[in-house]
């Protein structure tokens, strides 16, 4: 179905800074969301390849002690939460409706709340680089390392406070997302009909809205030994550094699902589309979604095997840990399943969707391995554990990234992203991460610590590691060569139609960019794959009958004037008390403005 | 649509949702099934490292070796007594009868506000209005005890720093009474809002029920905190 | 038909919901009554956790409407809850442990 | 099921081309090119950890070619070739209740072995284990043989077939002690208490070299350590000269700087007045093989550098510059004499 032309031209022509400031349309958030983290990726992997070439030879001193901690610190952090994350809450944000057959939201200012709150979040998080004191005691900040004692700059302030306010930003969003899922899905949409993507966005909202409280809670406690002569985690005062470990896992391994099941959910799009086949065992496919997502609470002690835990808790862990390969392996299975018996078109979003298949296995097989406490007790803090988190989050979250973006462009930008030049990418990062992590096994396996600025030559490293920094300099070719696709591509004129490339899902029935409200008329969904089914039983769209009201909900600027307040709340602890006060007044009229300000 | 549409003059638009399920009110449980996580994660804090004590103020009374009370503070020394067995005995600094009464005191706020709703959604504005009042006093009354406590705590040498019961307490039931401010605060609004011409508009039983659902939370929170923090001995 | 939440009354009268607070407050008095019997820390523990659940049932249930308003709600808070005891628990087991250990060694 | 002629040779020349690099390339792990390999195993509980990796490595390469060989054959197979129709199915509940069981066997196959090791590690030491007490310190590790007298940092000695037992402590902050070839890493956290024992196989000229594997600040990578697996005699020699106070063929000299200095507040040498406890025991720092945690030889000009200022060679060292002004270019050279002549 065509849009009809001049049907509520808002989204065409209401352009400028401040309309996108105000914006509560969840497509030009998800757009939002997307430069943004795209940002955060560039940021994020010059950090890497500024570690690679450190490590790239023995005894190398291009980067010193201090300045390599702060990256590889921030690398995870802004991979993990600057980028990673928010590219695909910019895909949740862009489809869940569209695909759910809704008009926006279940509440638009929250989402655009959530945008700004990571916005602010981000810079504060890495403003530390800025004083030369960002944090440099690892993603996972181990207490007592972290207290002030040994980390007495303010790294760590921007630490807890920046991921505080990352962490009520995904809060907003996570239960925005539940409830829109749960209740704007089109008539016949029912749950077993939600394309995976949607069940996958599903299950990683409940685990952020469930995962994130814990974290807070070592945060607060954190903040409190450094500003409020707490002892949490300071030993002297009776405080144990075991509790933080648990705390952080307790959120941290949930994270880990929430970082790769919305890649799962993109090439489970994308399988089916370029195989011309439905999804091979869609119940299982989210049955084994909530059964990991169910898992990833029983499993956090696992990344605590080496710390003395005890060994029956020690077997419980391990063996909740291996369960969680059951669920995966069967993800794997089906969408082997998938491609089997298809027609397959080799687009750039297919290749991307066909690597994951095997790249993410050689991850998810090297997981099951550190499941077993005694082969973790090898493999723990090696190089081995960098292997494994690179394969599942660059060949597993990351190239689920791209793929969704070559396959979903020409439905958010109206425009195709150049093939040719896609395929290039495609090549380039699929021998580039396989240059830069597969050696990392070795490097593991040879007893090459993580973490460590230097190490001397003769240990069997040194080959490895040239091989692998080479290996990060031609992702980032490749990622170099997305850039100038995406210049090239958004300089030709808008052209795609409704559903370029044959695809059963319901953000393909409208035009490409959809209109402000999405549908012109909220669709019927009749079975799982929609448009594959109208196609083949000959049936339409229900098409616009004469003048409908669309509500629309009108900009507003207490989004970001709230996360502002917030943002002066958090810099006011690192630097003037009167700062913070300054931004309570300022989140509380905006609480006040919100609840008042008319929404229709 | 058109009738939704039409009604829904304050609020977002009311849509017939595929649960029928209200979103506001789904995004409140939602977010009471996270905060039900939050103040797991700080209890369980609280029960590990209350249990660490080395030196008074201690919740409970026990009992320590005479050379910790030799050496303790002035402030604190006079919560314990020389037994002359080479032990002191140290007062618990947890004040039972005063805690039940804020406690009763919140209880009866729970009560007050599911009156204020039953006057909200039963067309009976003073009732609401009453009511509303009677829980924000309640409110204020339960925080003024916990200032109470506070302060007492403070002045008997309990401090962030002193143990670990210290820390962990008073950020447990700091952050609860953060709870029990804001919600105050949430109630101030609605009571004040409901004063304008329009009141609350056509939804107004609706908002003072989502309100209650917050403020019904922050009451069964106390009652677990009640019981393992402050009738249950280490 | 859009409002059915300002307009219905579900739930208890008033008079129902003065009689389950006095409930409350009865089973309030009977916790307070038993802590100081002087049980022991296990006795406490299970006289004293059924009766604070009953509570915590009796609010969720009639204060906050469960019982009266749509299952789903239930499903949605139920869930998270019982996630929480169990990760309150783990958390107890797990700390609780490396607490006694590490007073073992300094002892 | 038909596919295009050729695609298996593709198929099988992708898997069998990627084998080769891996095995070519898993040859480097091997003890003899990487000395801190975990998979070349030197005592009793290293090698039954490496058997237990080995099964599993094993089955991971099956799942790993298996999963290959399916998603090369089904991408490559099913092209689109302009003739093939896709087949419309949504799934096959045998084949997915089959592909549900073959991983949970693996699991199985892999827990059962795991629960053995788990269990039979927690076991405690024989009793004429020699016991070795190890204090992670920023950035360096404490050695202490409480049955012995012994106090020595960064290098440790064990006797060869006889049990030895380390108890885990940290000063500071959390570190990880392994050494790759003879057991699996334990953390050293402040607060607790862990353990490890094993039985290392046979005396060894060349040091098992170690090192800290938790970050633990700037010079995390300049944490390291080595431990010497020596035959009986030669471990009794060592200890019997490790507890005895230091050489009284010192040079006298260069033991006035030291006592006049700083250096006192932070080292011991025993048999002198020096009794600090916060840097290294040197009292035989001489007989040592390597300096300032493991990361060079102890070299004259090497310990003239770093007195002078050690966070050159060891970032965030807690070690104090010594200028000029405090120490003085013939008072160095004396003192870094002494500092070899502590055998």
């Amino acid at each position: 179905m065509a849009t009809t032309a001049g049907t509520l031209p808002q989204y065409a022509t209401n352009t400028g800074l401040w309309s996108w400031i105000t914006t509560v349309d969840h497509k030009r958030i998800g757009t939002l969301y997307l430069f943004t983290g795209f940002i955060w990726l560039l940021v994020g992997g010059l950090e890497a390849i500024l570690v690679r070439t450190q490590l790239a030879v023995p005894n190398s001193t291009v980067i010193d002690a201090d300045l390599y901690n702060q990256l590889f610190t921030m690398h995870a952090l802004t991979m993990i939460f600057l980028a990673i994350m928010p590219m695909t809450a910019a895909f949740s944000n862009w489809l869940i409706p569209l695909m759910i057959g809704a008009r926006d939201v279940a509440f638009p200012r929250m989402n655009a709340l959530s945008y700004w709150l990571y916005f602010f979040g981000g810079i504060f998080l890495s403003s530390g680089f800025l004083f030369g004191e960002a944090a440099s005691s690892g993603w996972f900040a181990y207490a007592p390392l972290t207290t002030n004692q040994y980390a007495p700059g303010r790294g760590m302030d921007f630490y807890t406070l920046g991921l505080l306010i990352l962490g009520v930003s995904s809060m907003v969003a996570a239960l925005n997302f539940a409830v829109t899922i749960i209740n704007m899905r089109a008539p016949g949409m029912t749950m077993m009909r939600l394309p995976v993507f949607i069940w996958m966005t599903l299950v990683i909202s409940f685990l952020l809205f469930l995962a994130l409280p814990p974290l807070t809670v070592a945060l607060i406690q954190l903040m409190f030994d450094r500003h409020f002569t707490t002892h949490f985690f300071i030993v002297d005062g009776g405080g144990d550094p075991i509790m933080w470990q648990h705390l952080f896992w307790v959120f941290g391994h949930p994270e880990v699902y929430i970082l790769i099941l919305p890649a799962m959910g993109i090439i489970s799009e994308v399988l089916p589309t370029f195989s011309r086949k439905p999804l091979f065992g869609y119940a299982a496919m989210v049955f084994a979604a909530v059964a990991i997502a169910f898992l990833s609470w029983a499993v956090w002690s696992h990344h605590m095997f080496t710390t003395g835990l005890a060994p029956v808790p020690r077997a419980i862990f391990s063996a909740n840990t291996m369960l969680i390969g059951v669920p995966t392996g069967v993800k794997i299975f089906n969408w082997l399943g998938t491609l089997y018996g298809g027609s397959i078109r080799f687009t750039t979003a297919m290749l991307f969707a066909v690597s994951f298949i095997p790249l993410f296995t050689i991850g998810g097989i090297s997981g099951v391995m550190h499941s077993s406490p005694p082969i973790d007790s090898q493999h723990q803090d090696t190089y081995m554990v960098v292997a494994h988190i690179h394969y599942v989050l660059v060949t597993g979250a990351l190239i689920g990234v791209f793929s969704g973006l070559f396959y979903w462009f020409p439905k958010m930008f109206g425009r195709m992203l150049d093939e040719g030049l896609g395929k290039w990418q495609f090549w380039l990062f699929f021998i580039g991460v396989n240059l830069a992590f597969f050696p990392m096994h070795f490097l593991g396996l040879a007893g090459m610590p993580r973490r460590i600025y230097t190490y001397d030559a003769g240990l069997g490293w040194d080959f490895w590691n040239m091989v692998s920094t080479i290996g990060a300099y031609v992702i980032g070719v490749s990622v170099l060569v997305f850039i100038w696709n995406f210049f090239k591509t958004m300089s030709k004129p808008m052209d795609q139609p409704n559903n370029p490339w044959g695809a059963p899902t319901l953000e393909w029935a409208t035009s490409s960019p959809p209109p402000e409200h999405d549908f012109d008329v909220v669709p019927v969904v009749r079975a799982r794959d929609p448009l594959w089914y109208d196609r083949d039983h000959g049936l339409e769209q229900p098409q616009p009958t004469g003048h409908e009201h669309i509500h629309i909900p009108p900009p507003s600027y207490y989004p970001i004037v709230m996360s502002f307040g917030v943002l002066l709340m958090a810099v006011g602890v690192t630097t003037s008390l009167a700062v913070t006060a300054l931004g309570i007044p300022i989140v509380i009229y905006s609480v006040w403005g919100w609840a008042l300000e008319p929404t229709s | 649509m058109a009738h939704a549409q039409a009604a829904a003059g304050h609020g977002a638009p009311v849509h017939a949702t595929s649960t029928g399920t209200d979103n506001r009110k789904l995004l409140m449980w939602l977010f009471l099934g996270s905060e039900c996580l939050f103040f797991a994660s700080l209890i369980a804090s609280h029960l590990v490292y209350r249990s660490r004590q080395l030196v008074p103020p201690f919740p409970f009374e026990s009992e320590i070796p005479i050379d910790v009370y030799n050496g303790l503070s002035e402030t604190v020394k006079h919560m314990c007594e020389d037994l002359g067995n080479g032990f002191a005995d140290c007062h618990g600094i947890l004040d039972i009868p005063v805690t039940s009464t804020s406690t009763f005191v919140l209880l009866f706020s729970s009560l007050a506000m599911v009156l204020a709703v039953y006057g909200a959604q039963n067309g009976r504005p003073m009732m609401m209005k009453g009511w509303l009042l009677a829980t924000i006093i309640a409110g204020v009354v339960f925080l003024g005890f916990q200032v109470y406590e506070f302060r007492l705590f403070a002045m008997e040498g309990l401090g962030l720093s002193t143990n670990q019961f210290g820390a962990s307490f008073f950020v447990l039931t700091g952050f609860h009474g953060t709870h029990v401010g804001v919600g105050v605060l949430y109630l101030m609004s609605m009571l004040a809002a409901s004063f304008r011409r329009n009141g609350l508009g056509p939804e107004t039983g609706f908002h003072i029920e989502i309100a209650g659902l917050y403020w019904h939370f922050v009451d069964i929170v106390w009652i677990i905190i009640f019981t393992v923090v402050y009738l249950i001995p280490v | 038909m859009a409002h059915g939440h300002s307009g219905e009354a579900h739930g208890l009268n008033p008079r129902q919901y003065v009689i389950v607070f006095v409930v409350l407050t009865v089973v309030t008095i009977i916790e307070l009554a038993i802590s100081y019997t002087g049980l022991g820390k296990v006795g406490l523990m299970v006289a004293l956790f059924p009766l604070s659940a009953l509570k915590f049932g009796i609010v969720v249930a009639l204060f906050m409407h469960l019982r009266f308003d749509s299952p789903f709600f239930t499903k949605m808070f139920v869930g998270p809850l019982v996630l929480a005891s169990l990760v309150l628990l783990a958390l107890i087991g797990l700390g609780g442990y490396d607490a006694a250990r590490s007073l073992l060694a300094s002892s | 099921m038909r596919m295009p002629r050729g695609t298996w040779r593709q198929v099988a020349t992708l898997v069998g081309l990627s084998l080769l690099v891996s095995i070519l390339s898993g040859c480097a792990i091997s003890g003899a090119y990487a000395p801190m390999s975990s998979v070349a195993p030197a005592s009793d509980h290293a090698r039954e950890i490496n058997t237990l990796y080995r099964l599993v490595f094993y089955l991971a390469v099956i799942v790993f070619i298996g999963t290959m060989i399916a998603s090369l054959w089904f991408t490559l197979g099913f092209r689109d070739n302009g003739r093939r129709q896709a087949r419309q199915f949504h799934g096959n509940a045998r084949l997915e209740v089959l592909w549900t069981i073959i991983p949970v066997v693996i699991v199985i196959v892999m827990a059962v072995p795991t629960f053995d090791r788990i269990f039979a590690i927690a076991e405690p030491p024989p009793s004429d284990a020699i016991k070795i007490e190890v204090i992670g310190h920023q950035f360096w590790f404490e050695f202490r043989y409480p049955d012995l007298g012994i106090t020595t940092a960064n290098e440790v000695h064990v006797p060869a077939g006889r049990a030895a037992s380390f108890t885990l402590r940290s000063d500071d902050v959390i570190h990880s002690f392994w050494v790759p070839q003879l057991f699996g890493k334990v953390d050293l956290v402040p607060g607790h208490e862990n353990h490890v024992w094993f039985t290392p196989d046979a005396a060894r000229e060349e040091a098992y070299l170690g090192q800290c594997y938790e970050l633990c600040g700037l010079s995390h990578a300049n944490m390291r350590f080595r431990m010497f697996v020596d035959d009986t005699a030669k471990f009794d020699a060592w200890a019997k000269n490790e507890a005895a106070p230091r050489s009284p063929s010192a040079v006298a000299a260069g033991e006035a700087v030291f006592l006049r200095q700083a250096c006192i507040g932070c080292h011991t040498v025993q048999g002198t007045t020096a009794a600090g406890k916060v840097g290294p025991n040197l009292t035989h720092f001489g007989a040592r093989t390597t300096m300032g945690a493991g990361i060079m030889p102890p070299t004259a000009d090497n310990l003239a550098k770093w007195i002078r200022n050690s966070a050159d060679f060891k970032p965030g060292s807690l070690m104090p510059a010594q200028a000029t002004a405090t120490l003085n270019d013939q008072d160095l050279q004396a003192l870094v004499a002494y500092l070899q002549s502590l055998k």
